[in-house]
């Protein structure tokens, strides 16, 4: 992920607490999707950002993951959305974040 | 060496006594030489004649430059 | 073409007053086969040793390994144009001493390895040492010639295979395998919708002590003809090389070539196997270039569509078979060629002589390079003579305890190119 | 209440996936969220 | 107990800064940094990163001998069993930083080194022979995968187990040719790889043919007589006296020599460094090997349009050309940059 | 009309009009071959002729034959030829330098070249 984007999450997670955020991927492959998602819980898989052995514990979702999906308002969601999850390999994405969470979210699972 | 120079673009002519080394460290335009300690030249033959010789291979390395091709090519 | 094989099974040998097959024991006049030898006056002496499977017995230098065998029916007699008259074989019922083989040994020019480790870990690397082998060690007289006693030791030994292979003519054979060649034009039409696949077999042929021989003609001077599959199974080719343990054809290999072999054994299923083509390894180029002339142009006559094509021998034999490989593919026909590697004693140096982007199948029957240690043995059949500059560790192979360190080129038969061997090389 | 609900987002889109506004038009219809950042990456 | 690891990251790993810090010079820390807290949970306990050594790419690169010293200083005292550098996935610099590192340690401390890198980083090529490099995808995200297969051949390598393969450890073939006893005859191989090729199925050579390195081929010159061109010697050639000492065979480095006011290279000026051959022709008669005399000619009759005011010269024998890979980069962006049309590259 | 390059003395003594090379090894063999072949000689003989390499014997004879083009394959063989003897020469078998064993090898390497004589 990002240098700048772990930078500001890690700086976000201080200031709100991590029981009260959500993080949500957009990522057009289950792989990268799974690695944000490893950032922001366990650490930088790539060690090479500052989340590096820094376990924020957030709860991760891909947009596409149903649970997410109902949260949300469906015209809005067809509308933002609807599109990308046509072409989207939307299985990978649930298996790949999903995962993540279940093993690494701390809260908001 | 030759590679690294022709990555650039621009065309070099190899000119070497071991023609199967020039290709296989990627030489695109070959021009075969004399032998290992004179590449360009023949001390058994009189200044003139080794002068022709050396002419006639720098001839060869201006063909190979001039010329366009698409695989490695050795000339003679 | 039709030829059954009969296999006796041979589990032992043993010396005994009479020649014979008793209960899968195969017994050995030593008088009578002393007596056979010694009668070409070219020799002096000639020790007969046996050395079995399992054995602590060290073979060395060995020259040549021959398959006991008989002519049951059909044309021609065993190893025909060279100790029987010139006929055609690979037809009707031969009869083979399965298990048993008689080794030739003897220092014919320089100091020749060709180890056979009867047990340790070099028996792993020659198929012989699985065998019962009834070895001869034979003693030239005074000042005979190179040619002479190479001669003289190719005849002994295949003059004891027929005179011990003769037993083996009315005994019940243990298991009977029938392979069959038709001629090319019904052979084709047994299988259309497979495809035609044919063998190229490289034959060592540089001169003195590299000769083969097919029909009792020095390969040298042929040039590539086909022959059917079981003329080769049944004796046609024969070995005269004394150099290049590792890698070169004994007549053993000959006589049981595996390519035929597993050619055979997916004939008709895979693919149809329609012929062989023989080809010789000369030293001169412009040889090099007519023998592979050939056999691209045999190979597209006979409309294979692969080949298999086996070297013997290495250096410049590589440039054949890379000529073979590059004329052949260039005609169309898929190729696979078997080899071995010099790749030096690290692994890393250039493995072949000649090399070519066509040759993109490759087989290979290891790095003869490699070193290996092998470890003393209580006996050892061979000239004294050879044993002494062993002995003597002249390259300070020997080591203290009395073991010797050599790079498995010295093995007889250790990275062979016919692919008898399990043995082969990779990249690490 | 789900666990969606009055939560602070943080939205990590993808050039490629699903864009950073896109997302937070979404998030935007859950009641009580706050986004506190959205992005596009742009993954390699 | 555990076996101590030193580790080798760049400034970027190690959080320091991106290129704009690429010029830091070495540090090291005590511990794992970056990808070595990686390195570490795969050990499992086996073995522990006992420092990291930090060196910005840059000043690897452009001072590779003096780093490679300095570096060599910092570690000595951990008394380490492995070394690890990387992984470098395509960084180019990071690579080369990566594979000099590590080869220089294998060489001076004797312990065993491993990198990791993607396929066509050029370091792959400068330094598969000599090291253990475990093949990555072309960047950081691959870092999960890579790890654990460092990690993983590391202590194979520290335990000394004999049997490494590239297909099960994951690193890039060094081209050691190693016999082994396959499962089939060789018969029985060849007539497996003959159906399978004849039925268009893949399969896998045993011998991989070796192949030429290839590039395209530059793009010929149209008008002779309006070309710049430009001289370079694998040859050795050099003023006399060797003013740059470059060494005598496969060079680390090269010359660069004015000759715009020469009209043939004589041996009272000129010689050869080049110590793979007999000297005698070259130092008698250096045209024998950069041909100077000719060339101007050619220049003056018109034939070409001029010859670039400097020649390049380094040493290289044989295969060993390739191996100037690094140089050979800067002379052609030189060569670039003054607007040669065409050079003439002489080898012995 | 054929040019022999030879330092075996059994060569030479049946054929006076060689390129003799006294008490030179089989890799000098090769590299005055490489050289000839670099003026338009062409390789009438395999340098590899016979299956020893450096490593079993000192001696090499290669027949040559002069023409007006130069041979790419000749060289090509004769490239990888040396490298194959060079790396042959690391592990040379001292058993070689015996007397008796040198007469042999002469021999067989005369025996192998001597139709083209």
């Amino acid at each position: 992920m990002d240098l700048e984007n772990q930078k500001r999450i890690k700086d976000l997670t201080e200031k709100h607490g991590a029981e009260n955020i959500i993080v949500v991927f957009g990522a057009a492959e289950g792989e990268l999707s799974g690695l944000a998602a490893e950032t922001v819980t366990v650490g930088d898989p790539t060690y090479a950002g500052c989340l590096t052995d820094v376990s924020l514990g957030l709860g991760v979702y891909h947009a596409v993951e149903p649970e997410f999906k109902s949260a949300c308002d469906p015209n809005v969601f067809d509308e933002q959305v609807g599109m990308m999850e046509m072409v989207l390999d939307v299985d990978d994405l649930i298996n790949e974040t999903s995962v993540i969470r279940n093993e690494h979210s701390q809260f908001n699972k | 060496m030759v590679k690294g120079i022709e990555s650039t673009g621009i065309p070099v002519a190899h000119i070497c006594t071991i023609v199967p080394i020039s290709k296989t460290v990627g030489a695109n335009r070959i021009v075969p030489a004399v032998a290992i300690p004179h590449p360009l030249g023949d001390p058994k033959l009189v200044e003139e004649e080794e002068y022709k010789l050396r002419r006639k291979i720098v001839n060869n390395a201006l063909k190979a430059l001039t010329t366009e091709i698409d695989d490695q090519t050795v000339f003679q | 073409m039709k030829l059954e094989i009969g296999n006796i099974i041979i589990k032992d040998v043993k010396f005994g007053i009479e020649t014979k097959v008793d209960n899968q024991m195969l017994f050995i006049n030593r008088d009578e086969i002393e007596a056979l030898v010694l009668k070409d006056d070219r020799i002096k002496g000639v020790s007969i040793e046996l050395a079995r499977p399992g054995d602590s017995t060290r073979i060395t230098p060995v020259k040549d390994v021959i398959e006991p065998r008989v002519k049951v029916s059909g044309n021609g007699a065993i190893f025909p144009g060279v100790i029987s008259k010139v006929d055609t074989v690979g037809s009707g019922r031969t009869h083979v001493l399965k298990g048993a083989a008689i080794v030739t040994c003897g220092k014919i020019v320089g100091f020749q390895e060709g180890i056979i480790d009867m047990s340790g870990p070099g028996a792993d690397y020659t198929p012989f040492s699985n065998l019962q082998n009834v070895c001869l060690v034979i003693e030239p007289i005074e000042g005979l010639k190179q040619y002479e006693y190479e001669h003289a030791a190719r005849m002994a030994g295949l003059k004891v295979a027929d005179y011990v292979g003769q037993v083996a003519k009315d005994l019940e054979p243990d298991e009977v395998e029938v392979f069959e060649t038709k001629a090319i034009q019904e052979q084709v039409k047994a299988y259309p919708e497979l495809p035609k696949v044919g063998y190229i077999y490289m034959l060592q042929t540089q001169g003195l002590l590299h000769d083969t021989y097919v029909y009792g003609v020095d390969a040298k001077q042929i040039i590539p003809t086909i022959m059917y599959p079981t003329e080769i199974m049944d004796g046609a080719i024969i070995s005269g090389n004394c150099v290049s343990a590792c890698d070169k054809n004994t007549t053993y290999h000959h006589q049981n070539n595996p390519i035929i072999k597993y050619l055979y054994a997916r004939h008709g299923k895979d693919f149809n196997f329609t012929g062989v083509i023989i080809t010789n390894e000369n030293v001169y180029l412009a040889d090099k270039e007519r023998s592979s002339n050939m056999t691209a142009k045999l190979s597209e006559y006979f409309g294979f569509d692969g080949v298999i094509i086996s070297q013997e021998g290495f250096g410049n034999p590589d440039t054949d078979l890379i000529m073979n490989c590059k004329k052949i593919e260039a005609a169309n026909i898929k190729t696979v060629i078997v080899t071995d590697e010099y790749a030096g004693r690290d692994g890393l140096s250039q493995s072949l002589a000649d090399a070519d982007v066509k040759a993109d199948a490759v087989v290979t029957g290891g790095n003869a390079n490699e070193v290996i240690v092998l470890p003393p043995m209580a006996k050892i059949i061979g000239t004294d003579a050879y044993i002494n500059k062993v002995a003597g560790g002249f390259d300070g192979s020997l080591r203290s305890d009395g073991s010797i360190e050599v790079e498995i080129q010295a093995i007889t038969g250790s990275t062979n190119e016919l692919g008898f061997n399990k043995l082969t090389t990779k990249s690490i | 209440m789900s666990v969606f609900e009055n939560k602070k987002y943080i939205l990590i889109g993808d050039r490629d996936g699903v864009p950073g506004e896109s997302l937070k038009a979404v998030v935007e219809t859950i009641a009580g969220s706050e986004v506190i950042f959205a992005a596009t990456e742009c993954f390699v | 107990m555990a076996y101590k690891v030193i580790h080798y990251i760049n400034q970027f790993f190690a959080n320091i800064g991106g290129e704009e810090m690429a010029h830091v010079t070495p540090e090291i820390r005590e511990g794992a940094v970056g990808p070595g807290l990686g390195i570490n949970k795969a050990f499992k306990g086996e073995a522990e990163i006992v420092c990291t050594v930090i060196c910005g790419d840059s000043y690897f690169n452009e001072n590779t001998e003096a780093a490679t010293k300095e570096i060599l200083e910092l570690i000595k005292p951990y008394e380490a069993d492995a070394f690890i550098a990387g992984p470098a996935f395509n960084a180019g610099r990071y690579g080369t930083a990566c594979g000099t590192i590590a080869k220089a340690v294998q060489e001076t401390m004797h312990i065993p080194a491993v990198t990791g890198m993607y396929i066509e980083n050029p370091g792959v090529d400068m330094f598969k022979k000599e090291l253990y490099i475990v093949e990555t995808s072309n960047a950081a995200v691959g870092m999960r995968k890579a790890l654990p297969k460092m990690s993983a051949l590391t202590l194979k390598l520290m335990s000394n187990e004999a049997d490494l393969d590239p297909t099960i450890d994951g690193y890039i073939p060094r081209g050691i040719r190693k016999n082994y006893f396959a499962e089939l005859t060789g018969a029985e191989r060849a007539v497996d790889m003959l159906v399978k090729k004849l039925n268009d199925e893949s399969y896998t050579t045993e011998y991989p043919m070796p192949v030429f390195d290839r590039i395209e081929p530059g793009k010929a010159i149209k008008d002779l007589s309006k070309a710049k061109i430009a001289l370079v010697t694998s040859g050795g050639i050099v003023p006399k006296d060797n003013p740059d000492r470059i060494e005598s065979s496969s060079a680390s480095k090269y010359g660069t020599y004015n000759i715009e006011s020469v009209l043939n290279l004589t041996g009272d000026n000129y010689e050869t460094a080049h110590g793979g051959y007999d000297p005698v022709y070259a130092n008698d008669e250096p045209d024998r090997v950069v041909p100077l005399d000719v060339l101007r000619d050619l220049e003056k009759e018109g034939v070409i349009g001029s010859i670039h005011p400097y020649f390049y010269s380094t040493v290289g024998n044989g295969t060993a050309v390739k191996s100037s890979k690094e140089f050979s980069l800067e002379i052609a962006e030189k060569l670039r940059q003054d607007g040669v049309d065409a050079v003439i590259l002489t080898s012995t | 009309m054929i040019t022999v390059v030879s330092n075996n003395p059994l060569v030479k003594k049946h054929r006076s009009d060689i390129e003799y090379l006294n008490n030179k090894d089989y890799l000098d063999v090769l590299i005055r071959t490489r050289d000839l072949i670099h003026q338009n000689y062409h390789l009438v003989t395999h340098p590899l002729s016979s299956n020893f390499l450096a490593d079993q014997t000192c001696y090499k004879t290669v027949v040559l034959k002069q023409e007006s083009s130069f041979d790419l394959k000749s060289l090509e063989i004769i490239e990888r030829a040396i490298i194959m003897v060079k790396n042959s020469l690391l592990t040379r078998d001292q058993r070689i330098f015996e007397e008796a064993i040198l007469r042999d090898l002469q021999f067989v390497d005369y025996e192998i070249i001597k139709n083209t004589l």
